[in-house]
């Protein structure tokens, strides 16, 4: 792969020049052409005495320079009314460009603080459950919509699970398991969905928690129902009270 | 009103950093939207006002979101499990910059604008989901035009555009000087005539 | 104490269903296990009495986490039938991003990047018939391998999935350049004076 090394941090002739502007405290308004061109060039011909690729953009901006340089050395013997008017001095038209370019550098430097203080919240994933309902209807999408929903995903907060692995194992039992999902059930009024009796990604927790679902089926002490095919499975706890 | 307030609450935790509109919840609530909007504004006060709360309801783009307070960003930084996602470049943000104070604009714009090539943080930013392409401008070669996606707001905790930061305004102080000396100019030809 | 509250909203909040232990609370707040979680139930229960809150502090197993209350789950119900403004959710588009980039991949894949369960956001995309079974992975109960469908290039406007626009553009490496270079330049500048 072949990556253009940009100058230094600069973005460019425009910002190369700002920055002379600023360290050689000139007025923008008012550019000394000479000086500023010969700083210009001292920085391009290092740039080539490293040999380094020098983008086009910079020798374009150092043929301007040196033509701004070149008029600025010449009398100004003929400088009548209508010349004065139809030509524009060329380091008025630098000094609009460098002032534009300044605004929107000015600019990038908010956006950044923006970027960082809106990095500093955090929300959580969206319920698996909402807003899945329609499947129908033509697509009105565009890739756009998918790379700032993944943006949206990856400004998110993963927070580590601790990773006590060798420690839990010691506490998985089918019956521990069972006594903890009976507890869920007995505190929750309202039927648990099965999905969220599952609440661990590790295969042995996801395992043990399974079986302990099975064994308390079998013994009757909860229920699971599902009002049609692929439709949500529901958890109660089963008429059976004989734990206490 | 509490019962809505709780309501709005569960809502919002549900609908994540998916967000909801007024307007969703509205629905939800059988309210109409402005009523909803008074509740959200009343709510979003009094947890930011609370020091025990967490959280607090943020708009980004149309959505109401909960969010963590900008204040506990540490405490979350020490369990995340990986650091925050790379910031934009320079070359990067100059660009958007451009297309959000411009938007719709083409690439030749930007780089005229700028005084290099754009393509790659034009690439960059696409494959963020920061800009999107809006048509093609009326001009030689028919070029795309670009503009910022509600992906922007969000990423940079934006409600709207016209909440973007102000441009500085170096146009108007350079045209003020235009002014100054053409006024300076015509006093001159008025002494001379 | 009240600003330790907030920071377990907060906590809480961005870990979302996974949850968190009393432990990893307690080593961000710097308090034991135990302050930790005689905390942790003061605050659950001063929700669960509050009835503007919408949320409660459920611990099952190890983890605590935010969770809507119950009493509220029909007006969830209600918002998961209203159809989306948008037509695919910020879920199906996030999991489409995740199959579209890294096919072919396993449901477990999925949820393992987005930190959630996926089931409904794979069963909306296979209906809508932007992904499809792509056979099953050499592991454990050989899950299925999911990967997009012809239909996801033409829904997207794309003609190949090489013109899916790439999600890292290598700025890392030319700003290690760019600084390189520049400390070589500062050198030379260093010898010319």
């Amino acid at each position: 792969m072949e990556y253009k090394v940009k100058i230094d941090s600069f973005e460019g002739p425009l910002d190369l020049l700002l920055h002379l502007i600023q360290q050689l405290e000139i007025d923008i308004y008012d550019i000394p052409a000479a000086e500023i061109t010969n700083q210009y060039l001292m920085y391009v011909n290092t740039m080539q005495q490293l040999e380094l690729d020098v983008a086009s953009e910079y020798l374009v901006m150092a043929a301007t320079l040196i033509a701004m340089k070149s008029r600025s050395l010449l009398p100004d013997h003929e400088s009548d009314e209508e010349d004065f008017m139809d030509e524009e001095d060329p380091r008025e038209e630098l000094a609009r460009r460098l002032l534009e370019y300044k605004r929107y550098k000015e600019a990038a430097e908010k956006l950044h603080e923006l970027e960082e203080e809106r990095a500093k919240v955090h929300s959580r994933p969206p319920a698996d459950k909402l807003f899945e309902s329609n499947a129908e209807g033509p697509l009105h999408v565009s890739i756009f919509d998918m790379l700032g929903a993944f943006q949206k995903m990856t400004r998110r907060k993963k927070l580590a699970v601790p990773p006590k692995a060798t420690v839990r194992r010691e506490e998985l039992s089918v019956e521990k398991r069972m006594h903890a999902l009976k507890e869920k059930l007995r505190s929750a009024q309202s039927p648990i969905l099965f999905d969220d009796l599952f609440d661990s990604h590790e295969r042995d927790e996801l395992v043990i928690s399974f079986l302990a679902v099975l064994e308390l089926m079998k013994q009757n002490e909860i229920v699971v129902s599902q009002n049609g095919n692929f439709a949500d499975l529901y958890v109660t706890a089963g008429g059976n009270d004989d734990e206490k | 009103m509490m019962r809505n307030k709780s309501i709005i609450e569960s809502l919002l935790l549900a609908a994540g950093d998916e967000g909801l509109t007024a307007d969703q919840m509205a629905a939800v609530l059988e309210m109409s939207t402005e009523e909803t909007v008074t509740l959200l504004e009343e709510m979003a006060e009094d947890i930011l006002q609370d020091e025990t709360r967490g959280v607090m309801i943020t708009s980004f783009g149309m959505e109401y979101r909960l969010m963590t307070k900008k204040e506990n960003a540490e405490f979350i930084e020490r369990l995340a499990e990986k650091p925050s996602p790379k910031t934009l470049s320079q070359a990067a943000l100059e660009t958007l910059a451009i297309i959000a104070y411009n938007q719709p604009v083409t690439r030749i714009e930007v780089e005229e604008i700028r005084g290099v090539k754009t393509e790659r943080p034009i690439a960059t930013l696409s494959a963020r989901g920061l800009i999107e392409e809006a048509g093609r401008a009326d001009a030689p070669g028919r070029p795309i035009l670009y503009a910022t996606t509600p992906e922007f707001l969000d990423a940079f905790g934006l409600k709207e555009l016209a909440e973007l930061p102000p441009l500085e305004e170096g146009e108007a102080t350079a045209q003020q000087e235009a002014d100054l000396f053409f006024g300076r100019f015509e006093e001159a030809l008025d002494e001379q005539s």
